[in-house]
């Protein structure tokens, strides 16, 4: 039957936990795999950068002292994931009293924001545009018209975005370059803030839209070519349904479902590349914070980032994996019914 | 033999049909100026081997042959109607109101994501709109009986089915609307020989009961033997024989349907093998002349001059063959 | 003794697609190939040049410096140059070290099946989803980076996933096919199975994982350089863009110093990617004959 | 006696209900016993319909997959077990051919691969020219030149050619037995004569045994010797094949063989044949006989015991059904 069984909860779960844990184990070992420690290595690239640190030495070792890093590696491994799991990243080296945390919760709300619009947005005219691609019945006008869609796929999001920034905010003055809203406004369920926060969307969210959606569009393409030679296609066409049905109920359908597995899988890649399109444009998501904390040396902080954009992606994937059975019956369905 | 002349009238005619499959390589003629017709309340068997054509001819009847194919020529009438003038709008609403189909395969032919119920519903709902929820229900769950599935189906996905079940889903899904035709695509093929039987009964109950006209593509001989009662044989995109199953069976005029015969395993006696050879020309380079000439044992310089056309020798019953003709002259 | 004719028996290698992505990588190939014998590639480093200097068809344009220079005094066609190839070399590393990984995990997953496959798979599985940048930035921010070469190793922690899952995948399918079964019965053993019989059919697929990979590890790479944590002191496509944006380049106008990058990258993005549409084309060939 | 070149014992295979899965094991093949003795050359038929076991037998035997109990001895030596060296001397004895004559060919490849892989592993000739003349003498068997077929790709050839092709390859290693896994099943009726004609002169003129994989029983009627029916991985009846067709005892194999259509529209099917509850079978955990959810003849006891195999007559005729218990066949 299909639904939610307890086995496949679980095994999803188990997938949840492990992602998670993998994340941020790679996060933790592998900078302490490279030769020299963190800290070490830190200050060298700021001697690199601003040609001289003052004591340098009393430095690694005072910071050494705070992290723990003298410690033994599997106490200071399972020291981290304690503190992970409690949701303590630590305070922000950059600006000690303050924990890392309160660095990023601020930036989380833009970025999420942002990032479930252009999602949704992609997601839903990319589908779109490869299901009328992928459907024999497609008007040949439409079928000529929709792979124009697909220029700008292969371009990596932030440097589309460098090229909207640049032609469409500096030259032709038409959105505003960089920021979450104008300085103009108070903050607040007021409507000039409102409107001043999507106007200052825009750029950013068509970055990543315009890239994206072609990912989807292909995909759909041929999974919709696939499904256009089903059996039950074609019945479905035999029993003289009307084609918008046919298209709907027996094309779409039944190609969105790999799709809906994709869309969990290009998550990661999806807040990867928005990261970059905020630091493009300013824009006071993670992404902008991620970069301060890079041109700070803000070790903790970058830290926190990266284990909470691995918690975000690991969550979406799985409430999209909770959900995919209630719409594809056979994903749960076990072999004892056959 | 009987020389009877048959005044039930014909609800299905093709006539004079052709398709072509546009290649890279060059046209493949999948059917080939192909004639016959299907007289009310009778089962017509269509039958060949793989490739023959016979699968083209029934996606053409139903006037879904996929690009590359194409219908080059020919008509085909459903009860007063010919099909390949209507617009899309009209084929629309004569497809399963008229013309029904039990598709080949029974693993796919349903859609695995939607009910029984959902997919039934659909076949009639897109023909009689107003239907209430109640009575559409009604109808459902009296098909489902009608094939003698269990009412529970109704609420089932495909995947909680067997095969056999699958295939019967299909039966009532193709009598929902009682259509005079129903074209039946290896109904059988791919299922167990004791489900064979069910579903092939099934299929025979139906036709008692409602006096549908049905084709059934098939290759098995004794699944045809067993249910219709006329049946056109197929080679390469030509029909070369058409007559009654009792004289199909027991005198086959044509060398190749006499071929078709002889090989079939039989499960009443042991018997040595007869064992044939021969080669098939390239199906995008069909000879001049009778299409079976490398394979047929009496060819002669007639028959690679030129095609045999398919004749009615006696009522119902057409062979292309120049031997025949000129045996029947003597 | 064995004959294999993939040309004469599959034309589609000669996808439309495919040449047309060949030819915008062969372009790119070629400037860091053919130019260094036609220009100073010393030019590409701090205090070689006049600063700022406008490209050529600009008004106070200089031959000695046809695509300009930046503030610091960098010739921008000596930069991309330099910084071209080591791109390039980035993504081969990484997708290659990736692909390697990938043949060997997922073969040794279809091959063994059970506990191995059940442990490779949930591996690869759950670091599909891991967001690669933010990873990679905590990562590179602590490791010193000289050479692109650590910056491949680097990439290639996130190369190995995809080619995993696809071998392991047409390893599934091709095990149980006939000619697969042929060969055991002929007496070959596993590696020749995997080789002989199983490799020549899994290289489309495999082609195009790979061309995909070398695309991803060229946009990890340039991701970091332009944050600013790619090798500081080599040139780089992505390094140019992070100099020209802390520069404010483009407020100022400067377009010559940001824009050719990114239009070599974007061919460079554009090129793989009709490589890799191709490879699907040849590899699933009912997507042929769609139009896109 | 010999040693027979091939014994079953016991053979069992289940699969699934592991960690993970919920559903209970399904048991494929369940203490499955035979024997294959050199000579005399036999064809040995094991018959079933999907589901009962038949293929997972003859992976088993093939090596492809390892079974959960029981063994199989190859001149009296566990397959399992065999080193590097003794696995090659099985492959050499025992060969296969399998029902897709398409997907037995990488098509990367020209068919002469098919021939020169097992010329690498087993040392039959020593130059080109003698593995040559070896490969055109199998050709010749089935009636092929190498000319026309070993440069060619697997696409350019016939289903006929490229089955044939197979027949001749596992003839050229000189075994003692093929495996022939449903070898006719996808090809069409006039090619299935040939290629069954070939089994029995293979049997007849090389003294080759065959074990005969098929759900086809009337071509097992036509030319097999044992025979041994499957049903849900349990042996329902074995003994000589004219036996059990002409006088099948369990109520399972009559039903089989009263479903097989005849190829004569004059006897047709007894129209009274009660539908079997086809989704009632698979549901719970069988006990006792596994037909019994279908059979008209059960009993209470058929419900918690499974039969053993009753003598039902000569030539060793077994069946497991409670009726024979006596050993009174009625």
């Amino acid at each position: 039957m299909g639904g939610l069984t307890k086995q496949y909860v679980l095994t999803r779960f188990f997938m949840f936990v492990l992602t998670i844990w993998i994340g941020a184990t790679a996060v933790f070992l592998i900078p302490r795999l490279a030769p020299g420690d963190p800290v070490t290595s830190m200050v060298m690239r700021m001697t690199e950068r601003e040609g001289r640190v003052e004591n340098a030495q009393e430095l690694i070792a005072a910071w050494k002292e705070r992290f723990g890093l003298n410690d033994p590696l599997y106490i200071q491994y399972f020291r981290y994931l304690g503190n992970l799991v409690r949701f303590d990243f630590g305070y922000s080296l950059a600006n000690f009293p303050t924990t890392a945390w309160e660095m990023v919760r601020p930036a989380l709300p833009w970025s999420v924001r942002l990032l479930a619009v252009a999602l949704i947005f992609s997601f839903a005219i990319g589908n779109t545009v490869g299901a009328l691609m992928g459907w024999r019945k497609t008007p040949s006008w439409l079928q000529n018209i929709l792979p124009l869609s697909l220029t700008f796929t292969s371009i990596p999001y932030f440097m589309f975005g460098i090229l909207l920034l640049y032609f469409i905010a500096f030259q032709l003055h038409l959105l505003p370059a960089s920021g979450g809203y104008s300085r103009d406004v108070t903050p607040g369920w007021n409507l000039p803030y409102i409107r001043s926060v999507i106007t200052y969307s825009i750029l950013p969210l068509v970055s990543i839209v315009l890239t994206s959606m072609g990912g989807w569009a292909l995909g759909m393409r041929g999974l919709m070519v696939g499904v256009n030679n089903e059996d039950y296609f074609l019945l479905a066409q035999a029993k003289g349904l009307s084609p918008a049905r046919v298209f709907f109920r027996y094309g779409v359908r039944n190609a969105i479902l790999p799709s809906l597995t994709a869309l969990a899988l290009g998550m990661g890649g999806l807040i990867s590349g928005s990261m970059l399109v905020e630091y493009i444009f300013a824009y006071p998501g993670t992404g902008y914070t991620l970069y301060r904390a890079i041109i700070t040396q803000d070790y903790t902080v970058m830290q926190t980032i990266c284990n909470l954009m691995i918690l975000i992606t690991a969550t979406s994937v799985f409430l999209l994996d909770l959900l995919y059975p209630l719409i594809d019956p056979r994903i749960t369905f076990r072999r004892s019914q056959m | 033999m009987i020389h009877r002349i048959n005044e039930t009238p014909k609800i299905l005619e093709v006539k004079d049909l052709s398709v072509h499959y546009f290649t890279s390589r060059g046209a493949v003629i999948a059917a080939n100026s192909v004639n016959f017709y299907l007289r009310q309340g009778e089962i017509m068997g269509l039958v060949g081997e793989s490739g023959c054509g016979k699968t083209t001819v029934a996606m053409a009847i139903l006037q879904m042959v996929q690009s590359p194919g194409k219908i080059t020529h020919g008509e085909i009438w459903v009860d007063g109607e010919e099909l390949n003038s209507l617009s899309e709008r009209e084929l629309r609403q004569l497809r399963w109101r008229k013309l029904a189909l039990v598709p080949q395969g029974a693993m796919n032919s349903l859609n695995p994501v939607l009910k029984i119920k959902e997919q039934m519903g659909d076949a009639i709902l897109a023909h009689e709109r107003q239907l209430g929820r109640a009575t559409l229900k009604q109808r459902i769950l009296q098909l489902l009986d009608d094939v003698g599935l269990p009412a529970r189906v109704y609420e089932m996905f495909p995947h909680e089915l067997s095969g056999g079940m699958k295939q019967r889903v299909c039966i009532a899904m193709a009598i929902a609307l009682n259509p005079p035709v129903i074209i039946a695509d290896e109904p059988t093929s791919a299922l167990d020989v004791v489900v064979q039987r069910v579903v092939a009964q099934t299929l025979l109950d139906v036709k008692k009961r409602l006096g549908v006209s049905m084709l059934m593509i098939g290759h098995d001989m004794g699944l045809q033997a067993q249910m219709v009662d006329r049946v056109a044989v197929m080679y390469a995109g030509n029909l070369v024989e058409v007559g009654p199953v009792e004289a199909i069976f027991e005198e086959p005029l044509h060398p190749y349907t006499q071929l078709l015969i002889e090989s079939i395993p039989s499960i009443d006696e042991r018997k040595p093998l007869k064992v044939t050879e021969g080669l098939t020309h390239d199906l995008r380079n069909p000879p001049p002349g009778c299409i079976f000439q490398f394979r047929c044992p009496y060819v002669t310089d007639e028959c690679r001059a030129g095609r045999p056309p398919l004749e009615e020798i006696a009522p119902d019953h057409f062979v292309a063959c120049f031997k025949v003709k000129s045996a029947r002259l003597a | 003794m064995v004959r294999r004719s993939v040309s004469r028996y599959n034309p589609e290698w000669l996808n439309k697609k495919l040449v047309i992505g060949g030819s915008m990588i062969l372009v790119v190939v070629l400037i860091g190939l053919v130019g260094p014998l036609f220009w100073n590639t010393d030019l590409a480093y701090v205090g070689s040049s006049p600063r700022s200097l406008p490209p050529i068809w600009a008004l106070k344009g200089n031959i000695a410096h046809p695509l300009g220079t930046e503030n610091m005094g960098r010739d921008m066609l000596a930069q991309l140059i330099v910084g071209t190839p080591s791109s390039l070399k980035v993504g081969l590393i990484a997708a290659s070290i990736g692909l390697g990984v990938g043949l060997v995990l997922g073969s040794l997953a279809g091959y063994m099946g059970g506990k191995v496959d059940n442990i490779i798979r949930t591996l690869a599985d759950s670091a599909t989803t891991i967001p690669s940048l933010a990873v990679l930035v905590v990562i590179a921010a602590h490791v010193r980076m000289q050479d692109t070469t650590v910056m491949a190793l680097i990439l290639a922690l996130f190369a190995w996933p995809h080619p995993t899952r696809i071998v392991r995948a047409q390893v599934l399918t091709l095990r149980e096919r006939g000619y697969v079964r042929m060969a055991i019965l002929s007496g070959a053993n596993a590696f020749e199975v995997m080789f002989i019989e199983m490799l020549p059919n899994m290289l489309p697929w495999l082609a195009a994982s790979y061309t995909g990979g070398i695309s991803g590890a060229i946009l990890g790479a340039t991701g970091l350089e332009v944050l600013g944590l790619g090798p500081a002191r080599v040139p780089s496509l992505g390094l140019i863009i992070n100099q020209a944006t802390g520069a404010s380049a483009l407020m100022r106008g400067l377009y010559w110093w940001w824009m050719p990058p990114i239009l070599i990258l974007m061919i460079i993005f554009t090129g793989f990617f009709l490589i890799t549409m191709g490879l699907d084309e040849i590899a699933n060939p009912r997507l042929r004959g769609v139009k896109a | 006696m010999a040693t027979p070149i091939l014994q079953i014992k016991n053979a069992t295979k289940t699969f699934g209900g592991g960690f993970l899965d919920s559903a209970p094991p399904l048991v494929a093949l369940d203490r499955f016993n035979l024997e294959i003795h050199e000579s005399p050359a036999r064809i040995t038929t094991i018959a079933g319909e999907s589901g009962s076991g038949k293929t997972t037998l003859a992976n088993a035997i093939l090596g492809f997959m390892p079974l959960t109990e029981g063994h199989i001895l190859y001149k009296g030596q566990d397959i399992g077990q065999m080193d590097r060296r003794g696995r090659l001397a099985y492959r050499k004895e025992v060969q296969a051919i399998f029902q897709d004559p398409y997907e037995v060919y990488n098509p990367f490849f020209r068919v002469q691969h098919i021939f020169d892989m097992a010329m690498r592993h087993f040392p039959m000739a020593r130059t080109k020219k003698e593995a040559r003349a070896l490969i055109e003498d199998a050709l010749k068997l089935v009636g092929l030149r190498g000319d026309e077929i070993l440069e060619k790709h697997p696409h350019q050839l016939s289903g006929g050619q490229r089955q044939r092709v197979m027949v001749a390859r596992a003839y050229m290693l000189q075994p003692r037995l093929i495996v022939a896994d449903e070898p006719v099943s996808a090809v069409d009726a006039s090619l299935r004569a040939m290629i069954l004609d070939i089994m029995l002169r293979l049997r007849d003129e090389h003294g080759i045994s065959f074990l005969y994989i098929t759900h086809d029983l009337s071509t097992a009627y036509q030319i097999g010797d044992e025979m041994v029916i499957l049903f849900q991985g349990v042996v329902a009846e074995r003994g000589h094949t004219v036996d059990i067709i002409e006088h099948p005892k369990h109520p399972y194999v009559q039903e089989l063989i009263a479903s097989i259509p005849a190829p004569n529209p004059k006897h047709k099917w007894d129209t009274d044949i009660k539908l079997p509850p086809e989704d009632a079978t698979r549901l719970q955990r069988v006990y006792g006989c596994r037909f019994y959810a279908r059979c008209p003849m059960r009993m209470d006891r058929c419900k918690t015991e499974p039969p053993p195999l009753y003598s039902v007559g000569d030539n060793g005729h077994e069946a497991s059904c409670f009726l024979y218990e006596a050993g009174t066949p009625r």
